[in-house]
């Protein structure tokens, strides 16, 4: 199959089939559903690295592309378009990657087992979707194919408050895809081609065979940009964010945390800056102020939150700022570090939900006044707790420190102010990260329900170490991931430099 | 052969931390200690094999670079991991792992039988893994990673008693504290890479000693870059401001704070500034602030010193007070006495700690100085190597801290800042006034301990074991030779600074700082002055705490409020939380989570739905049930359709 | 002279006439007459059309309204039967039950 | 000649809606409104629609009322007593929007006659013009330009006997 145009096809249509194997189980039999579900999002897995294997860093192209007419209704030409490049190929991986860790995570549920391995696997299609499309109209629609499973997992198997937050989540998200919706229309009407090819509309634009008026532009870029916002999320449209996370299941919080939110990010850079660039130039000061607030304001919440999960939660928003930050800098080193910061807080985030369920397993609570001295009964869970943590605050040598680096970096040579307002937030992580690890895993056992709890069992274990074992390789040698963007990244840059006038990075010297 | 590959001296202890942190649990003590201190021991024996190659190639070829993989490359910035060894990375690898061997030796003894041992030496281990890469990086970046990394095995090993609440904020305020500093440092990196398109170390000096060649007057990119630095510098080094977690980090085991908050970690930032001598060299406003923030942070603890009750407290003031002197150092642009310091302090400063350690397990983990006293007949090889200790940091002729310290203040004094020499000088004699106090209180007059009168089964606290005892003795030795190596001009030749020279060969050469250099009667003189407040010091201790112990009291009483000032450590920390912590945590609290979140932001949305909610139980009547009615509205509909194609637009 | 205003305002005014007959009787059974009335008026105006604009389609139309008009008297009127079963009432205001 | 014919049918049609709106009893409608539908059927025979016309007097008049008959006889519209109902200006507000109504397809025919759309080339007296006679010529368009909707009808009417009886016959099931 590899190596024909099927290629890319055939990794949406493996967790598909899957889940339409699933549907033909009987509910009754949990572990062939569990067993089913693991089976397939492995097989993603592994055949997911194929593309790994085979992606040329050097491609100034789409990779693995199929491109055939879908929806030709008179003058509508959509086309089922697939394609990866340096952008994408991590972040489908990152999914197929997560995907069986959060089946493996869900061994807990027990209440309709065959539904939520459905939606899982449903939920997998979509993200994959959304990372490989390459038509505006197919976008949209794995876009919102991503939504509806997401909305039951939180709505059926969520905590108390589920409804309302699967709900809030729903209704937020769709707001902004609306908007998208209208505004992937519009562009269509500019386009004499008829079409909604990404790649087309781009290249026509950079030729300025697709003239849109400037403030067209700007609204159309808000459109998009509102979208992804929410869904990143950005200061202020971020509320709904801990409340999903609250309520979600431990797998769901995972990809929720791990892969839908990069979906915004991934938006912005496929999307707004590609389709918009003089838009996003205009804007970029605003939304970098917005991010910078993001940053700023997501850790000092978390830093009084008494809910481990909302805390993380939290977090996100902080380290998601950075993501859109180093976006909206415009430079390699910056859109680098962002797209590896999506990486490396898919991976942290991702474990530190995963770590937080194990504990909810055990106890049923996510508070954090509930818990303390926890090294003491699970010395293992508090080891890799740790390194996640470290990771996720930015430890040189794990794989929080490359994307904060390189985004920082980046965003310095852009404005210098940026890069040292958001700097603090690098500090303030420290402290709710640090902070909630006290309050959590040291001190003495207050709590006799804590004093009997198991440490982690073997399948907890198989959870976590390949992403420890991946945090440290991302922290050490980022190159492997770096090397494969470089060329996407820089055409991104390039567009960007198109419309911009050059800017001046480096400073007089003193002295001469 | 050695030279070529001394930088697999940081992978033993790397190992040593892997395989006993993953396996260490299951390990017999024995097992984990020996192979701890074996990585540790193969560490230094290379160290130690590279320094007697080294020192026979020719001064020019005393830079040997070592490149091992790209760590990260993103356009046209470039970090390598790769190593750097000069003069100044040679000094400081033979101290980290030499110091770091013999602490995990004393630690063999002093952890004996505690839970946690492996954690403890697989902690130990990475600190010397981490410390060596800072020292041998050879660009900004490697070393911000050492830099992070000590700061981590220092946040886990203060926090090794995690159970203990006080060890627990005490580790997270350090290790937040130190982040501060990072961020200013990391912005520093930023700022290297946008002005010379590098963060190699010899790029930059070889960039910053071209385009710099003559000294500006206005404080421009240069006095960022250092400030910034120095910031990381500040936190790392525990100066004023940010020093305030070092004196709490007292609560790690005690070889901790001998190996990381005395010898080796809080030097380094000394050691980052030495290293970035040409850049420093170039910004004398930095300087100057340097040297202004190293006195005022050595007066300060030296003050705080005086009063303290715990001996590891005094032993911590001291420390930051002496890292107070380097800073100083480094501030007349005396780069190579800020380093001596740093060496001679290492010795007997670890020393110091060291020899309390033994004192706190002997007494069963007392650490108040008043319940101490008459030590000297039960820990005699304590007493002694302590006061050798003592003696050095008082500045004693022949021993090291004489030394170093002397060439600190004379340089202060021939680079013409004579209010900072006056203040070195009063600094050295309360250094010599609380190291004595210290040494009176603990070993001299009479047995205040609880423990020793209660018919405790073993009453008589007795010198622990050897492993305890040979560090002591052997840095007792160092304390004592150190200060050979750098001779002050009027008796024999420097020969560290010599040694050193290749590694400041960037720096900025056209200071005036060397008119004085040969006035050798000035600088006897000077020395004399300083002995002469030195002995003041001690001599007013003496007569304190031996002599007249009641003195001390009415003193206290009488200056009640100087003494609880200092007591109360100038109350930074409530100031601290006064000003920063509290009002932070009330903003998120109060104002941005449950305002700004919940009531603004959440309030749009839910008010968005109320409203909707409202307005769609008004409009839901029109659904009244009856059909006529709905006929009517069909009607009215069908008519305005008519008047708007009859009449408006036929 | 006769002209298609003549046909087109008798069928306006069976028209109207149905129309408030719909809407002020609450007989359900004469509300459904007065909708036949309707038809019966808007079929006028097809012939009327197809006649002076020379078409058959009008009168095909015709038919066909007639055709849903029986199919539609069928099903009409069971329901009435069914709903004068249910509620005991041919009063359209008493079925007032699906509000809200 | 055919203005008074016109008028005479006109007047009935009217006369006979007005009674259908105004009758109390609902059997005295249903007569009033065969005979509108029987005046209507003369002004299509007139229109020269022969066709439709016998159509609308064998169906509409003939199948259709007499189904209403039999409901009314079923149920028995005499004896209802009407509640007094809270929609008390339905009844002015419609007289009121049905003269409007009015006025406007007065203005409206008026206008499209003042236009010259509807004088077209065939006056009343004259015959149909339609080549065979307009019945053939409905014949053919039905059953070749019009067969899909036309069989669609019959399906519609299929669908709407079975409707009715399922309707009904679930009723009698219950009982």
């Amino acid at each position: 199959m590899f190596g024909t145009e099927l290629q890319l096809t055939l990794l949406l249509l493996i967790p598909g089939f899957g889940a339409l194997v699933i549907a033909f189980v009987p509910s009754r039999k949990i572990h062939l559903l569990r067993g089913t579900s693991l089976f397939f999002t492995s097989i993603t897995f592994l055949y997911s690295l194929l593309f790994f294997t085979h992606f040329d860093p050097g491609a100034e192209t789409m990779q693995f592309v199929q491109k055939v007419p879908w929806l030709n209704v008179g003058v509508l030409h959509i086309h089922y378009h697939v394609g990866m490049d340096g952008i994408s190929l991590f972040l489908v991986i990152l999914t197929t990657f997560l995907m069986p860790l959060a089946i493996l995570a869900s061994w807990g549920i027990e209440k309709k087992v065959r539904p939520y391995m459905f939606f899982m696997l449903l939920l997998e299609v979509g993200m994959i979707g959304v990372f490989v499309s390459l038509d505006l109209i197919l976008f949209y629609l794995f876009w919102e194919t991503t939504l509806i499973p997401m909305y039951f997992l939180i709505g059926v198997w969520g905590g108390e408050r589920r409804v309302y937050a699967a709900v809030k989540f729903f209704i937020y998200t769709m707001a902004g895809s609306l908007l998208m919706l209208a505004a992937i229309l519009t562009l269509y009407f500019f386009n004499e081609a008829q079409n909604f090819d990404l790649v087309e509309i781009t290249q026509r634009l950079s030729l300025n065979q697709i003239i849109l008026p400037f403030p067209v532009e700007l609204l159309l870029f808000l459109a998009f940009f509102l979208a992804f916002a929410i869904k990143v999320p950005l200061f202020p449209f971020h509320t709904w964010l801990p409340d999903a996370h609250v309520e979600a299941p431990t797998a769901a919080s995972v990809i929720l945390a791990g892969v839908l939110l990069k979906m915004g990010t991934y938006g912005l850079l496929r999307f707004c800056l590609p389709l918009f660039p003089r838009a996003s130039a205009a804007l970029a000061p605003a939304i970098s102020l917005l991010a910078i607030v993001g940053i700023i304001y997501g850790a000092l919440v978390a830093l009084v939150q008494t809910d481990v999960k909302k805390l993380v939660a939290y977090s996100s928003v902080s380290h998601m700022g950075f993501v859109v930050l180093g976006i909206f800098a415009f430079n390699l080193q910056s859109i680098e570090g962002a797209t590896f910061q999506m990486l490396s807080h898919g991976l942290s985030t991702g474990a530190l939900f995963l770590l937080v369920g194990m504990l909810y397993d055990r106890r049923h609570t996510h508070l954090i006044q509930d818990f303390g001295g926890l090294a003491h009964v699970m010395p293992r869970l508090a080891a890799l707790f740790m390194v996640i943590m470290l990771s996720s605050i930015g430890l040189p040598g794990l794989n929080g420190f490359v994307g904060e680096f390189l985004i920082l970096q980046g965003t310095f040579l852009e404005n210098a102010g940026r890069a040292a307002f958001a700097a603090s937030g690098i500090v303030l992580s420290a402290i709710y990260m640090l902070w909630v690890y006290q309050r959590v895993f040291m001190g003495a056992v207050q709590n006799d329900q804590n004093r009997t709890l198991t440490d982690l069992n073997v399948r907890e274990t198989v959870i976590l170490v390949p992403i420890v074992l991946l945090v440290v390789w991302m922290g050490l040698y980022p190159g492997t991931f770096l090397r494969r963007m470089d060329t996407s990244v820089q055409k991104v840059v390039d567009r960007i430099e198109q419309v911009r006038e050059p800017q001046i990075y480096r400073v007089e010297y003193r002295g001469h | 052969m050695v030279l070529e590959h001394y930088w697999i001296l940081i992978l033993f202890p790397l190992l040593g931390a892997a395989i006993n942190g993953i396996l260490g649990r299951r390990f017999p003590h024995p097992v984990i200690a020996w192979l701890s201190c074996s990585m540790v021991a193969l560490s230094f024996l290379v160290a130690l094999l590279s320094f007697f190659n080294f020192i026979r190639l020719p001064e020019d070829q005393r830079i040997i670079t070592h490149h091992l993989f790209t760590w990260i490359q993103s356009g046209n910035f470039v970090s390598e991991v790769s190593f750097l060894l000069d003069p100044l990375s040679m000094v400081m690898i033979l101290v980290v792992t030499g110091v770091g061997f013999l602490i995990h030796i004393y630690s063999l003894g002093y952890m004996a039988g505690q839970s946690g041992y492996y954690r403890y030496f697989a902690y130990l281990n990475l600190f010397i893994f981490m410390m060596s890469v800072l020292v041998l990086a050879d660009n900004y970046l490697l070393m911000f990673v050492g830099w992070e990394g000590v700061g981590l095995c220092s946040y886990l090993l203060i926090g090794f008693y995690f159970e203990k609440k006080n060890a627990g904020d005490a580790a997270k305020k350090a290790f937040i504290l130190n982040r501060i500093g990072d961020v200013g440092f990391l912005i520093g990196v930023f700022l290297i890479f946008r002005t010379f398109e590098s963060v190699q170390y010899l790029t930059v000096f070889q960039a910053v000693s071209e385009q710099f060649a003559v000294m500006g007057t206005e404080f421009g990119v240069l006095g960022a870059i250092t400030l910034l630095l120095f910031i990381g510098a500040t936190g790392k080094s525990a100066q004023v401001p940010l020093y305030v977690w070092l004196p709490d980090a007292m609560e790690g085991p005690t070889p901790v704070s001998a190996l990381i908050h005395a010898a080796t970690m809080v030097t380094a930032g000394v050691y980052m500034i030495a290293r970035s001598a040409p850049l420093y060299s170039r910004a004398p406003e930095t300087l100057f602030i340097i040297a202004v923030v190293g006195i005022s942070t050595a007066l300060l603890a030296a003050l705080i010193a005086t009063v303290q009750r715990d001996i590891k407290k005094v032993l911590a003031y001291s420390t930051i007070s002496q890292l107070g002197y380097m800073f100083l150092a480094i501030g007349v642009g005396a780069f190579g006495a800020g380093v001596f310091h740093l060496l001679t302090h290492a010795f007997f400063k670890a020393l110091l700690f060291l020899g309390s350690g033994s004192v706190i397990m002997a007494l069963h983990h007392e650490q108040d100085l008043f319940n101490m006293g008459g030590l000297r007949k039960y820990l005699p090889v304590t007493f002694y190597t302590m006061w050798m200790g003592a003696l050095a940091l008082a500045g004693v002729p022949l021993f090291s801290g004489f030394f170093s310290k002397d060439a600190i203040l004379w340089k202060t004094f021939a680079a013409g800042n004579e209010a900072l020499w006056l203040m070195g000088v009063v600094v050295a004699g309360l250094t010599a006034f609380y190291i004595s106090r210290l040494m009176f209180l603990a070993f001299h007059g009479r047995e205040r301990s609880e423990k020793q009168h209660q018919g405790a089964p073993d009453p008589s606290p007795k010198e622990p074991s050897w492993s305890v005892t040979l560090p002591l003795i052997i840095l007792a030795g160092f304390s004592l030779l150190a200060g050979f190596l750098g001779l002050p001009s009027y008796w024999g030749s420097n020969r560290l600074e010599e040694f050193l020279a290749p590694s400041f060969r960037f720096q900025f050469s056209g200071q005036p700082a060397a008119a004085m250099e040969h006035a050798h009667l000035t600088e006897v003189i000077l020395t004399l002055v300083t002995l002469a407040v030195a002995f003041f010091g001690f001599a007013l201790a003496y007569h304190f705490y031996i002599k007249n112990p009641q003195v001390a009291v009415r003193l206290a009483n009488r200056f009640s409020w100087l003494y609880s000032l200092l007591r109360r450590k100038f109350l930074v920390d409530e100031i601290y939380d006064w000003l920063l912590v509290g009002p932070v945590q009330r903003l998120s609290q109060t104002i941005l989570w449950k305002g700004m979140d919940v009531r603004v932001i959440d309030g749009l949305v839910h008010g968005t739905a109320s409203l909707m909610q409202a307005w769609s139980h008004r409009v839901k009547r029109i659904q009244s049930g009856y059909a006529r009615l709905y006929a009517t509205w069909i009607l009215g509909g069908a008519l305005l359709i008519l008047f708007y194609y009859y009449w408006i637009s036929p | 002279m006769i002209s298609a205003t003549h046909y087109l305002t008798l069928a306006a005014i069976l028209f109207a006439i149905g129309t408030v007959g719909v809407i002020t009787r609450r007989n359900v059974i004469t509300m459904f007459m007065c909708v036949e009335l309707m038809l019966n008026a808007v079929n006028l105006t097809f012939i009327t059309f197809s006649r002076f604009l020379d078409q058959i389609d009008g009168q095909i139309f015709v038919f066909f309204v007639m055709t849903v008009a029986a199919a539609e008297a069928a099903v009409g009127l069971a329901l009435i039967v069914v709903l004068s079963r249910h509620t005991g009432t041919l009063d359209v205001d008493q079925a007032n039950t699906m509000k809200w | 000649m055919t203005l008074i014919v016109f008028y005479g049918l006109a007047a009935t049609a009217v006369t006979a809606a007005i009674l259908v709106v105004l009758m109390n009893r609902a059997v005295y409608s249903a007569l009033a409104l065969i005979v509108c539908f029987g005046a209507t059927a003369g002004l299509f025979f007139q229109l020269g629609a022969r066709f439709i016309a016998a159509v609308q007097v064998i169906v509409y008049a003939g199948a259709i009322m007499v189904l209403f008959l039999f409901v009314i006889m079923l149920l028995d519209p005499e004896s209802e007593v009407f509640l007094p109902s809270r929609l008390k200006k339905v009844p002015g507000f419609a007289l009121a929007f049905a003269v409007l109504f009015t006025l406007i397809l007065f203005q409206a025919a008026d206008r499209w006659t003042a236009a010259q759309v509807l004088t077209g080339p065939i006056a009343v007296t004259e015959g149909a013009s339609w080549p065979g006679g307009e019945i053939e010529t409905l014949a053919h368009s039905l059953f070749r330009d019009y067969l899909l909707p036309f069989e669609v009808t019959s399906i519609l009417i299929l669908v709407a006997v079975l409707g009715a009886v399922v309707l009904t016959r679930q009723h009698h099931e219950k009982e």
